[in-house]
C-alpha cells in the first residue's frame, strides 16, 4: 500500500502540532522559534503534497515563497534574539516578564 | 359697586405682601403702613361690595389643558360675605394692634409682609368658587401661617413649631387633596355652583355609601388639619410660638375656622353622607371636650387661650355634624370676635410685662391695666357663655342642634361648656385679680391707645355680636322666622352650666399662688405629642433610616458599585490572563484556535 | 533626482483603462522605489541628505497621499488578476499613506529619541506600507501570505529597532513568536484551502470553496479556512489572538504604536474584507456567527481589560482590542453598510488614535514616561494640549459630535439591521466600560496638580498645528459625515 | 439658512465656546452667551404662532448610511417651549451663580455653555439621532464640571460613577433607539426609514410595530430615559453628583439637563410606541413609587444639605413619571409645567447650598444653624425656593402637580363606582409624597437657617449681585409661571395635542 494523501497529510499535521506544543511547552528562545519552523516546515509539507496530488504546480512555487520568508523572518528573528541576550544575557522566555499586567 | 372691583380684595393684599418683600423690607415703617392701609382698604370694599351687593366678577382661567380648566371665580353668597367681613374686619383691627404690638421688633416689615399674604390667602379662601381655588388657598394660608409662626425664628421652639404647623396641615391636606380628586373623577366639576346642582339633582343619588362617604371624608381631613381637629389638633398650641397678634388674627379668629367655613361651603356635598356626618360631629366633640380638659391645667395664657379655640373649634364642627352648618358659621362670627379679643387682651399683657406669659407669674393686673382688664373680661365672659353676650347665643344654637337631633352629644357640649366657663375664670382670677407676683407684673402698665382701641372695638363686637343678625343671615330669611321659637331647656341648661363653671373657677382659684388641681395628664396634653412622638415620628424615622440605608447600602452599594467590581473583576481576570508570558501567549492563542475549529467541528 | 523619479511615478495609478492595468501604473511600485532610494540614500549618501532623509520621507508621504486622494480611480487590475485596483483596495490605500504620512512626521518632530537619524525608522514605513498595499489589493493566496509576510517582519524591525531599551526588545520578541505562530496558521491554512480547492485564486476558490466545503475532504478545507481566519483575526488583533497587542503597543516606541494600531489593523482588516467578499464569499453567512464572536470577545477583553491600565499606551493597546471587536461588528454584518462603516470607522479611529499618540509621543519624554500619573496635571501645564488630548480620547470613546460616535453609530446600525441584535448589546456595556479608562488620562489631566518642579512642556507650532489638524478631522467627520460617506459608499460600489 | 430664534438659542453657547479659545473674559462672553440664548428664547416664545406643529423648522439631510436617513432638524412646538426657556433661563442663573473668582475660569465657562448647548439642543432638536447627539454633548463636560470643580473627598470617584452611570443609560437608550428604527423598518417595510420625529411618528401611525416589539423598545426607552431622569433604582448617580457638583453645574444639570429624559420620553416614547407605553404602565407604576416613597424617606434622612437636596430632586421626578405613566393630555402638561417649576426651584436651592458652603465651609445640617439671621438674603431664597419645591401654590411647581395629580386621576365625570384603577392608586401614593417632602424640606430649612447659630463660623460680608440676580431670575420665573400658568400650560397642552394626536387619552 503506498501512501496516499490522507497519510501525508496526518504526518503534515503531526509536525504542526508537534511545533505547536513545542512552542507551548519550551523556554528558551532559540527552541521556540525552531519549533516555529518546524510549523512552517508542515505547511511546507502539505503544500507539496496537495501540489503533488493535484498534478499542479502552483503549490510547489507557494512553497518557494514560504522558504524565502520564512529564511527572511529567521534572519530578523535571530537578530533580535542576538540583541536581546547581549542586554539581558538571557534567551529564555520567562524572563522577559517587564511588560505585564 | 362694580362687580369687577372685587379683585382688588385679593390684588391688594398680594400687591401689598409682594411689594414689602420686594422693594420696602428696609422700611420699616412703609412696610407697615402699606400693610395696614391695604388690610383697611379690603375692610371698606367687603363692606360697600356687601353693602350694595355687588355682583361677584368674571371668572378668569388659571390653568388650563385641553378641556381641562381651574378658574379663579368667586363665589359671593351670604355665607361669603359674612365671613369676608368677619376676616377683612378683625384682620384689620389687628393690623391696627400690631403696629403697636410689634413697634421695637426689627423684623417689622418682615411681619407685615406676612400679614398681608395671608389676608391675600385667607380672602381667597372667603371668595373661592371652586374646590382647587380653595386648595391653592388652604395652602397659601399654611403658608402664611409657617411664616409667621416662625417669625422669631432663631428661636428654635419657633422654629420647630412652625415646621410643626406645616406639616400637620400637610397630612390633612393629603385627605383634601384625594377628597378634591373624588369629587372630580365622579362629579367631573370643581366649581361650588356647579357641583351643588349636580347633586342637587341627583347625581349621587343612587351612589354606594362608601365612596360618597370617603370624599366626604377626605374634604373633611382638610378641616381636620386647618381647624385643629383631634387628631391633628397638636399644632394649635404650639403655634403660640407666633406673635401674639398672629396668634389673634391666625390661630383663632379666621384661618383655623377656615375648615368649619369650607364644610358649611361643601356641606351639600358632605349631607349626602350620613356616616361621614356622624365621623364630622363626634370629632367636633372629642375634640371640644379634649381640648378643653386640656385648657383647664394649662399655666401659660397663651396656650389657655389656643386649647379653648381647638375645644370651640370642636363646637364648630361638631355643628356642622349636626347637620346644623348656620350654627357653626354663627358660632364662627361670634368666636372670631372674643377670641380675637382675647389673644389681643393676653398680647397687650404680655406686651406690657415683656413677653411674660405665664399666668402664675402675673396677677392684679386688674388695677394696673383697666381697659384691658375690661375688655378681656367680656371676651371671658362671652367665651364661657354669658347670658346676653354674643357667645351665649351662638353656643346655644349649636346645643339647640343637638338636641333637636337628641343626640348624646348635647350632654358632652354641656360638660364642655362648663370646663370652658371654669378655665376661662380660673384665667381670668389667676392673672387678674389677687396681688402681683412678680416684679414686672407689679410694674405692668397699660398699653398704648393703639393697641387699646382694637380692644375695646372688639369688645364692643364680643358684647354685641349675638344680636347683629348674623344668626338670621346665615339661616336664610324663611329659617329666621321659625327660629324664634325654640324650648327653654337648652338656655336654662347652658345658663346654669355657665354658672356652675364660673362659680367654681372663682371658688377655687381665688388667691392662689400656684394650682391647686394637680391633673399631671391635662397638663402634660393627655400625651398626644409623646403619643406621636412614639408611634407616627418613630415610624417615619425607621422607614427614613431604613429606605435610606437599602437606597445606599443595597441599591447603590450591591447593585451599582457591584456592578462596577464585576467589571473590574473580569477586568482583572484579562489582564492576569495577560500576564502570563510569551508561552502563554502561545498556549492561548492555540486554545483560541482550538475553540474555534471545536466550534466549527460542532456546527 | 529621487524626486524628480518618484514625483513622475506617483503620478501612477491614475486611470486605469478597463481590466487591463499596465505596471507601472501600480503605485506599489513607486513606494517600493522611494523607500529603496530612501534605504541606499539614508545609508550611503552624502551627508546632507541623511540628515534630512526623515524630512524627505515625510514630504513624499503627504504627496503620495495627496495624489491617491484625489486621483485614484477604481477599477481594472494588473499582473493577470494577483493584483486588484478597486474601490476597497484604494480606500485602505489611501488610509495606509495616511497612517505612513503621520507616523513619519510624528517620528521626525517627536522629541521620543531622534528618531529620524536611524534610517530604519525613515525606510522601513515605506516598506510596509507597500506591504500593507499589496494586501489590500491581493487577488491571489501567495500575494497575501508575501505581503503580510512582508508587513509583519517590517513591523518586527520597527517595534525592536531601540535596542537599548528593555521594553522594546521584549516587545520584538513576543511579537516575533506571536506573528510566527500566526504565519504558521497562516501557511497551513493556505496549504489546506489549495489542497481541497485546487487554486490559490481568489476568484476561483470562491467558486470552488463551497463545493470543497461539502465534499469528502470537508473537514480539512473547513481547518483551513479556521487557520486562515486565525492568522487574520491575530492580525486584526481581535481576541482571544490578541495577546501580543498590550505589550507590543506599550514596548514599541510611540510613533510605531500609532502606526501599528492604525496602518497595520487597517491592513488586517483589508485582507479580511477581501477575503470575505473574495474567495470566502460563499461561506460568509457561515462565518458570520464566529466572526460575531470574535467580536464580542474583543469587546469585552479589550474594554475591561483596560479598566484598570495606568500606562496609556498598555492602555491604547487594550482599547485597539475593543476596537478591533467594534469594526468586527461591521464585517459580521456582511452587508455592503457593514463594510461602509469599517472603513468610515477606520478613518476615525486612525485619527483619534494619532491625536492621542500623537501629543503623547511630543511630550512623553518631558512628561517622564507613559504612564497615565505622568499626565498628572496637563491642564495646568498646557491647558490647550490637554485640551486636544481630551476630544482624542473622547473621539476613542464614541462620544458625539466626533468621528468616534459615527462610526460607533453606522457600525452599530449595520450589525442591528443584520439581525446582531445581542452583539450590539453587548457592545453597548462595551462603551460604557469605555469610558471609564478613557476618562482615566483625563482625571488624570484635569483632575491633578502637576508634579512639583516639572519642566516645561514646549510643543513647537508645526507640531501642535498637525494635531489640531488630526482635532479637526475627528470633529469634523463627526459633525458632517455626509460627503465622506457617500464618497465610500460610491468608491464601494465601483464608481 | 436664515437666522430663527433656535439658531440664537443653539448657536450663542457654542459661539461663546468658540470664543472662549481666544482668551476672551471667560465671564462677559458666557452672560453674552447665555443672555443671547434668553433673548432667544423669549423671541421664540413671542413670535410663537398660536396653531399647533413644530415651529422656526430648518434642517437638511445629513447622513444616510445602513438604510436611516438622518436629518439635522431644529424646531420647537408648544411641549418643547418650556423647557427650551426653562434651559435659557437657568443657563442665565448658572452664570450669574458662578463666583467671580472661580479658579479656571474660561474652561469652567466652556463647560457651562457646553452643557446649556447640549441640554437646548437636545429640546430643539427634530431628529432622533440629534436628540441623542446634543444629550451626550453635555457628558464631558459634566464629568470635567464635578471632577475639576467639585468638591468633597469622593470627588473622583462620584464623577466618575456619574458619567459611567449615564453612559449606560445612553447606552440602552441608544439600544432603543436602533430597536425602534429597526422596528419601524420591518413594520413598514420602508427601505430608508427617516429618523426626522415627525416622519417616525407619521410611520408609526401607518404601520405601528408589533406588540412584542413595542414592548421590548419601549422597555429600553424606558430603563435609557429613566436612567437619565433618575427613575428608582437607576437614580444613585444623581443625588451623589449633585452632592459633589459645584452649584453652577448642579443647577443646570439637574435643573434642566436631567428633564432631557422624561421629555425624550413623550417625545418619542408614547408617541411612537403606544402601545409599549401601555404595557409598561404597571412596571412604570411601581418604579415611581420607588421615586416617591424609597426616595422621599431616604430624603429625610439625610445629613447634608446637599444630598438632602440631590434626593429630592430624584423624588420629584417620580411626579414627572407619575404623568408619563398616566399619558394623559392633562398629565403630560402638567409633566411640562412641573420640569420648567422643579428646574427652577431646584436651581435656585443648589445655588443656595453652594453659597451657604462658600460661606460657611460646610453642608452638614449639624453643625450649620441660623443662617438666615446672618445672611437674611438665603434664608428667604431658601424659603422661598424650598416652598416651590414642596408645591407650594403662587410658584410655578404647584401648578404642575396639580395637573399631573388630577390628569393622573383617571377618568372624570363618570359615576361607575367600580375599584380605583391603578393610576389613582399611584396619585395616593405621590399625594402622600407631598406630605414626605414637606418633612425633608422644612426640616432642612430649620436647621440649616433657623434657630440659633450653629458650631460652624459663617462668613457674613454681603452677597454678590450677581448671585443675587441670578436667585431672584429663579425666583421671579418662578412666580410668573406660578401666578399665571395658562400661557405655558395651554402652549404644551396645544403642542402635545398636536403631536401625540389620538395616542394620548
Amino acid at each position: 500500500m503506498s501512501p496516499g494523501l490522507l497519510h501525508y497529510l496526518a504526518v503534515s499535521g503531526l509536525i504542526f502540532l508537534i511545533g505547536l506544543a513545542g512552542v507551548v511547552v519550551r523556554r528558551n528562545i532559540i527552541v521556540v522559534y525552531m519549533c516555529l519552523e518546524l510549523m512552517l516546515a508542515a505547511g511546507v509539507l502539505a503544500m507539496v503534497v496537495f501540489s503533488r496530488f493535484l498534478g499542479q504546480t502552483d503549490g510547489q512555487v507557494f512553497v518557494f515563497f514560504i522558504i524565502t520568508v520564512a529564511a527572511a523572518e529567521v534572519a530578523v528573528g535571530l537578530a533580535l534574539i542576538v540583541a536581546l541576550f547581549r542586554a539581558r544575557r538571557t534567551t529564555r522566555l520567562d524572563e522577559l516578564n517587564t511588560l505585564r499586567f | 359697586m362694580p362687580g369687577a372691583l372685587w379683585w382688588l380684595l385679593l390684588l391688594l393684599p398680594i400687591g401689598s405682601a409682594l411689594l414689602i418683600t420686594a422693594v420696602l423690607r428696609p422700611y420699616r415703617v412703609a412696610s407697615a403702613a402699606v400693610s395696614v392701609f391695604s388690610a383697611g382698604a379690603c375692610f371698606m370694599l367687603a363692606v360697600w361690595g356687601v353693602a350694595s351687593g355687588a355682583a361677584a366678577p368674571e371668572p378668569v382661567a388659571w390653568l388650563r389643558a385641553s378641556d381641562w380648566v381651574v378658574m379663579v371665580a368667586m363665589m359671593l353668597d351670604p355665607l361669603a360675605e359674612v365671613m369676608l367681613l368677619v376676616v377683612t374686619g378683625v384682620g384689620f383691627v389687628i393690623h391696627v394692634f400690631s403696629l403697636g404690638y410689634m413697634s421695637d421688633d426689627p423684623g417689622r416689615s418682615r411681619f407685615f409682609g406676612g400679614l398681608s399674604l395671608f389676608m391675600f390667602s385667607m380672602t381667597g379662601i372667603v371668595v373661592s368658587g371652586n374646590l382647587v381655588m380653595t386648595f391653592i388657598f388652604w395652602e397659601l394660608v399654611g403658608v402664611s401661617s409657617y411664616l409667621l409662626i416662625g417669625f422669631w425664628f432663631e428661636r428654635p421652639s419657633a422654629a420647630a413649631a412652625a415646621n410643626k404647623a406645616f406639616i400637620v396641615n400637610r397630612i390633612g391636606d393629603f385627605g383634601f387633596l384625594l377628597g378634591i380628586l373624588a369629587v372630580w373623577g365622579t362629579l367631573g366639576d370643581l366649581g361650588f355652583g356647579p357641583l351643588r346642582a349636580k347633586i342637587e339633582a341627583g347625581a349621587l343619588d343612587t351612589a354606594p355609601w362608601l365612596p360618597v362617604f370617603l370624599m366626604a371624608l377626605g374634604l373633611f381631613c382638610g378641616a381636620v388639619g386647618k381647624s385643629a381637629q383631634v387628631p391633628l389638633h397638636v399644632w394649635l398650641p404650639d403655634a403660640m410660638e407666633g406673635p401674639t397678634p398672629v396668634s389673634a388674627l391666625i390661630h383663632a379668629a379666621t384661618m383655623v375656622a377656615a375648615g368649619v367655613y369650607f364644610l358649611c361651603r361643601v356641606f351639600f356635598l358632605i349631607e349626602m353622607s350620613v356616616p361621614a356626618l356622624d365621623v364630622i360631629a363626634w370629632t367636633g366633640g372629642a375634640t371640644a371636650l379634649v381640648a378643653a380638659l386640656i385648657a383647664v391645667r394649662q399655666d401659660d395664657i397663651k396656650r389657655v387661650l389656643a386649647y379653648s379655640t381647638v375645644s370651640q373649634l370642636g363646637y364648630m364642627v361638631m355643628a356642622v355634624g349636626l347637620a346644623a352648618p348656620a350654627a357653626a358659621m354663627f358660632h364662627l362670627c361670634t368666636h372670631a370676635f372674643f377670641k380675637a379679643l382675647l389673644f389681643l387682651a393676653a398680647g397687650s399683657v404680655i406686651h406690657a410685662l415683656h413677653h411674660q406669659q405665664d399666668i402664675w407669674k402675673m396677677g392684679g393686673l386688674r388695677t394696673a391695666m383697666p381697659v384691658t382688664f375690661w375688655t378681656f373680661a367680656a371676651g371671658a365672659l362671652a367665651l364661657a357663655g354669658c347670658p346676653g353676650l354674643s357667645g351665649f347665643f351662638s353656643k346655644e344654637a349649636i346645643l339647640e342642634a343637638a338636641h333637636e337631633t337628641a343626640s348624646p352629644l348635647l350632654w358632652l357640649g354641656l360638660l364642655t361648656a362648663f370646663l370652658t366657663a371654669f378655665y376661662m375664670s380660673r384665667l381670668a382670677m389667676v392673672a387678674f385679680f389677687g396681688e402681683g407676683r412678680e416684679r414686672r407684673a407689679r410694674e405692668a402698665k397699660e398699653s398704648p391707645a393703639v393697641m387699646v382701641v382694637p380692644l375695646v372695638v372688639l369688645a364692643v363686637l364680643s358684647v354685641v355680636g349675638g344680636g347683629l343678625g348674623i344668626y338670621g343671615v346665615l339661616r336664610g330669611e324663611a329659617a329666621a322666622a321659625d327660629a324664634e321659637g325654640h324650648g327653654w331647656l337648652v338656655p336654662a341648661l347652658s345658663f346654669l352650666v355657665f354658672a356652675a363653671g364660673v362659680g367654681t373657677g372663682a371658688w377655687l382659684y381665688r388667691d392662689r399662688e400656684r394650682d391647686p388641681l394637680r391633673l399631671g395628664a391635662l397638663r402634660d396634653k393627655l400625651y398626644f405629642d409623646e403619643v406621636y412622638g412614639a408611634t407616627v415620628v418613630a415610624a417615619n424615622g425607621r422607614l427614613a433610616q431604613f429606605w435610606d440605608w437599602f437606597d445606599h447600602f443595597v441599591i447603590s452599594s450591591l447593585f451599582v458599585r457591584g456592578t462596577g467590581l464585576v467589571a473590574g473583576g473580569v477586568g482583572n481576570a484579562c489582564r492576569f490572563l495577560q500576564g502570563v508570558g510569551a508561552s502563554g501567549y502561545a498556549f492561548l492563542f492555540a486554545a483560541g484556535a482550538a475553540l474555534l475549529l471545536l466550534w466549527a467541528a460542532v456546527r | 533626482m529621487i524626486g524628480l523619479a518618484s514625483g513622475a511615478m506617483a503620478a501612477t495609478g491614475l486611470a486605469p483603462a478597463g481590466h487591463g492595468m499596465p505596471w507601472w501604473q501600480v503605485p506599489e511600485f513607486c513606494w517600493l522605489l522611494v523607500g529603496t532610494v530612501l534605504l541606499l540614500g539614508g545609508c550611503w549618501g552624502p551627508e546632507p541628505l541623511r540628515g534630512r532623509a526623515g524630512a524627505v520621507s515625510t514630504a513624499f508621504f503627504g504627496l503620495m497621499f495627496i495624489v491617491g486622494l484625489f486621483f485614484w480611480r477604481p477599477g481594472g487590475e494588473a499582473f493577470g488578476g494577483f493584483y486588484r485596483w478597486d474601490g476597497l483596495a484604494i480606500l485602505f490605500k489611501r488610509l495606509f499613506l495616511f497612517g505612513g504620512l503621520i507616523a513619519s512626521w510624528m517620528m521626525l518632530r517627536s522629541p521620543d529619541g531622534p528618531r529620524s537619524e536611524r534610517i530604519e525608522y525613515v525606510a522601513l514605513p515605506w516598506f510596509a506600507v507597500l506591504a500593507m498595499g499589496l494586501m489590500a489589493s491581493a487577488g491571489d493566496f501567495a500575494v497575501l501570505f508575501v505581503s503580510l509576510e512582508t508587513l509583519t517582519i517590517t513591523s518586527y524591525i520597527l517595534v525592536s529597532l531601540e535596542r537599548d531599551r528593555a521594553t522594546s526588545l521584549e516587545a520584538g520578541i513576543k511579537y516575533l513568536i506571536m506573528g510566527g505562530l500566526s504565519a504558521a496558521f497562516l501557511v497551513y491554512g493556505i496549504a489546506l484551502l489549495y489542497g481541497t480547492c485546487g487554486t490559490l485564486r481568489f476568484d476561483e476558490m470562491a467558486s470552488r470553496l463551497p463545493g470543497a466545503l461539502a465534499g469528502e475532504l470537508g473537514p480539512v478545507a473547513r481547518a483551513g479556512l479556521l487557520c486562515v481566519m486565525v492568522a487574520v483575526a491575530f492580525k486584526v488583533a481581535a481576541a482571544p489572538f490578541q495577546w501580543w497587542v498590550p505589550d507590543v503597543y506599550q514596548g514599541a516606541p510611540v510613533p510605531i504604536t500609532g502606526f501599528l494600531a492604525v496602518a497595520s489593523k487597517a491592513a488586517g482588516f483589508a485582507v479580511l474584507l477581501r477575503l470575505l467578499w473574495g474567495p470566502f464569499a460563499g461561506v460568509r453567512e457561515a462565518l458570520v456567527p464566529m466572526i460575531a464572536w470574535l467580536a464580542a470577545a474583543s469587546i469585552v477583553v479589550g474594554n475591561f481589560g483596560a479598566l484598570s491600565q495606568r500606562n496609556l499606551k498598555r492602555l491604547m493597546g487594550y482599547s485597539g482590542v475593543s476596537h478591533a471587536g467594534y469594526l468586527l461588528m461591521g464585517v459580521a454584518a456582511g452587508t455592503a453598510a457593514g463594510v461602509e462603516a469599517v472603513i468610515y470607522y477606520l478613518i476615525g479611529y486612525a485619527a483619534a488614535v494619532f491625536v492621542v499618540l500623537g501629543l503623547l509621543a511630543g511630550l512623553v519624554d518631558r512628561l517622564g514616561g507613559a504612564d497615565l500619573r505622568h499626565l498628572n496635571g496637563l491642564a495646568k501645564r498646557e491647558p490647550g494640549l490637554a485640551w486636544l488630548m481630551l476630544v482624542g480620547l473622547a473621539s476613542l470613546a464614541g462620544l458625539p459630535p466626533l468621528v468616534g460616535f459615527l462610526g460607533k453609530w453606522l457600525v452599530f446600525v449595520a450589525a442591528f439591521q443584520a439581525g446582531l441584535v445581542w452583539l450590539v448589546i453587548v457592545a453597548c456595556v462595551g462603551v460604557v466600560a469605555s469610558l471609564y479608562y478613557y476618562l482615566a488620562p483625563v482625571r488624570g489631566m484635569f483632575f491633578e496638580p502637576p508634579p512639583p518642579d516639572a519642566p516645561s512642556l514646549e510643543l513647537d507650532i508645526p507640531y501642535r498645528t498637525c494635531i489640531s489638524v488630526l482635532m479637526g478631522i475627528t470633529i469634523i467627520l463627526g459633525v458632517a459625515p455626509g460627503p465622506v460617506v457617500a464618497a465610500i459608499g460610491g468608491l464601494l460600489a465601483g464608481q | 439658512m436664515s437666522v430663527s430664534p433656535l439658531l440664537v438659542i443653539i448657536g450663542a453657547p457654542l459661539l461663546g465656546v468658540l470664543a472662549l479659545l481666544f482668551r476672551v473674559p471667560g465671564r462677559l462672553v458666557a452672560l453674552g452667551s447665555t443672555g443671547l440664548m434668553c433673548v432667544g428664547a423669549l423671541w421664540a416664545a413671542a413670535c410663537m404662532p398660536a396653531a399647533g406643529g413644530m415651529q422656526y423648522r430648518q434642517g437638511f439631510d445629513w447622513l444616510e448610511a445602513g438604510g436611516i436617513r438622518v436629518t439635522m432638524g431644529l424646531g420647537v412646538d408648544g411641549f418643547s417651549l418650556p423647557f427650551v426657556i426653562l434651559t435659557c433661563v437657568v443657563a442665565l442663573a448658572a452664570v450669574l451663580a458662578t463666583p467671580r473668582n472661580m479658579p479656571r475660569a474660561a474652561e469652567f465657562y466652556a463647560c457651562l455653555l457646553l452643557i446649556a448647548a447640549g441640554a437646548a439642543g437636545s429640546f430643539l432638536a427634530t431628529d432622533l439621532v440629534f436628540l441623542y447627539i446634543f444629550h451626550e454633548l453635555a457628558l464631558v463636560p459634566t464629568f470635567l464640571g464635578i471632577g475639576i470643580w467639585g468638591d468633597g473627598p469622593r470627588r473622583v470617584f462620584v464623577t466618575f460613577q456619574t458619567v459611567v452611570y449615564l453612559m449606560a443609560g445612553s447606552m440602552v437608550l441608544l439600544a432603543g433607539i436602533l430597536g425602534l428604527l429597526w422596528a419601524l423598518r420591518a413594520a413598514s417595510g420602508v427601505a430608508v426609514v427617516s429618523t426626522d420625529l415627525v416622519a417616525l411618528r407619521d410611520l408609526a401611525a401607518a404601520h405601528a410595530p408589533g406588540m412584542a416589539a413595542q414592548r421590548w423598545v419601549f422597555g429600553f426607552l424606558l430603563i435609557g430615559f429613566g436612567t437619565l431622569v433618575g427613575l428608582f433604582p437607576f437614580h444613585t448617580w444623581a443625588p451623589r453628583a449633585y452632592a459633589v457638583a459645584p452649584a453652577p453645574i448642579a443647577m443646570l444639570h439637574a435643573g434642566v439637563l436631567k428633564k432631557f429624559g422624561i421629555y425624550g420620553l413623550i417625545r418619542v416614547g408614547l408617541a411612537v410606541l403606544p402601545s409599549g407605553a401601555d404595557a409598561w404602565r404597571e412596571w412604570l407604576l411601581v418604579l415611581l413609587l420607588g421615586n416617591i416613597l424609597v426616595i422621599g424617606w431616604a430624603a429625610v434622612q439625610q445629613k447634608q444639605l446637599n444630598d438632602m437636596l440631590g434626593y429630592s430632586s430624584v423624588m420629584h421626578m417620580g411626579y414627572l413619571f407619575l404623568g408619563v405613566a398616566a399619558g394623559t393630555n392633562l398629565g403630560l402638561t402638567g409633566v411640562a409645567l412641573l420640569s420648567v417649576g422643579h428646574g427652577l426651584s431646584i436651581a435656585g436651592l443648589f445655588a443656595v447650598s453652594g453659597m451657604v458652603l462658600e460661606r460657611s465651609g460646610t453642608l452638614a445640617m449639624g453643625q450649620l444653624g441660623g443662617i438666615a439671621s446672618r445672611l437674611p438674603t438665603l434664608g428667604f431664597a431658601f424659603s422661598v425656593l424650598g416652598l416651590a419645591s414642596i408645591g407650594l401654590p403662587g410658584l410655578a411647581n404647584f401648578a404642575g402637580e396639580i395637573s399631573i395629580l388630577f390628569g393622573s386621576w383617571g377618568a372624570h365625570g363618570d359615576l361607575s363606582w367600580g375599584p380605583m384603577p391603578a393610576l389613582s392608586w399611584g396619585v395616593v401614593a405621590a399625594a402622600f409624597g407631598l406630605i414626605l417632602s414637606a418633612v425633608y424640606m422644612l426640616r432642612a430649612t430649620k436647621a440649616v437657617f433657623f434657630g440659633p447659630g450653629g458650631s460652624v463660623e459663617v462668613e457674613a460680608g454681603p452677597i454678590p449681585m450677581a448671585w443675587r440676580a441670578s436667585v431672584f431670575i429663579l425666583i421671579g420665573c418662578l412666580l410668573v409661571v406660578g401666578m399665571a400658568p395658562a400661557g405655558l400650560s395651554m402652549a404644551a397642552s396645544s403642542g402635545l395635542a398636536e403631536w401625540l394626536g389620538g395616542v394620548a387619552r
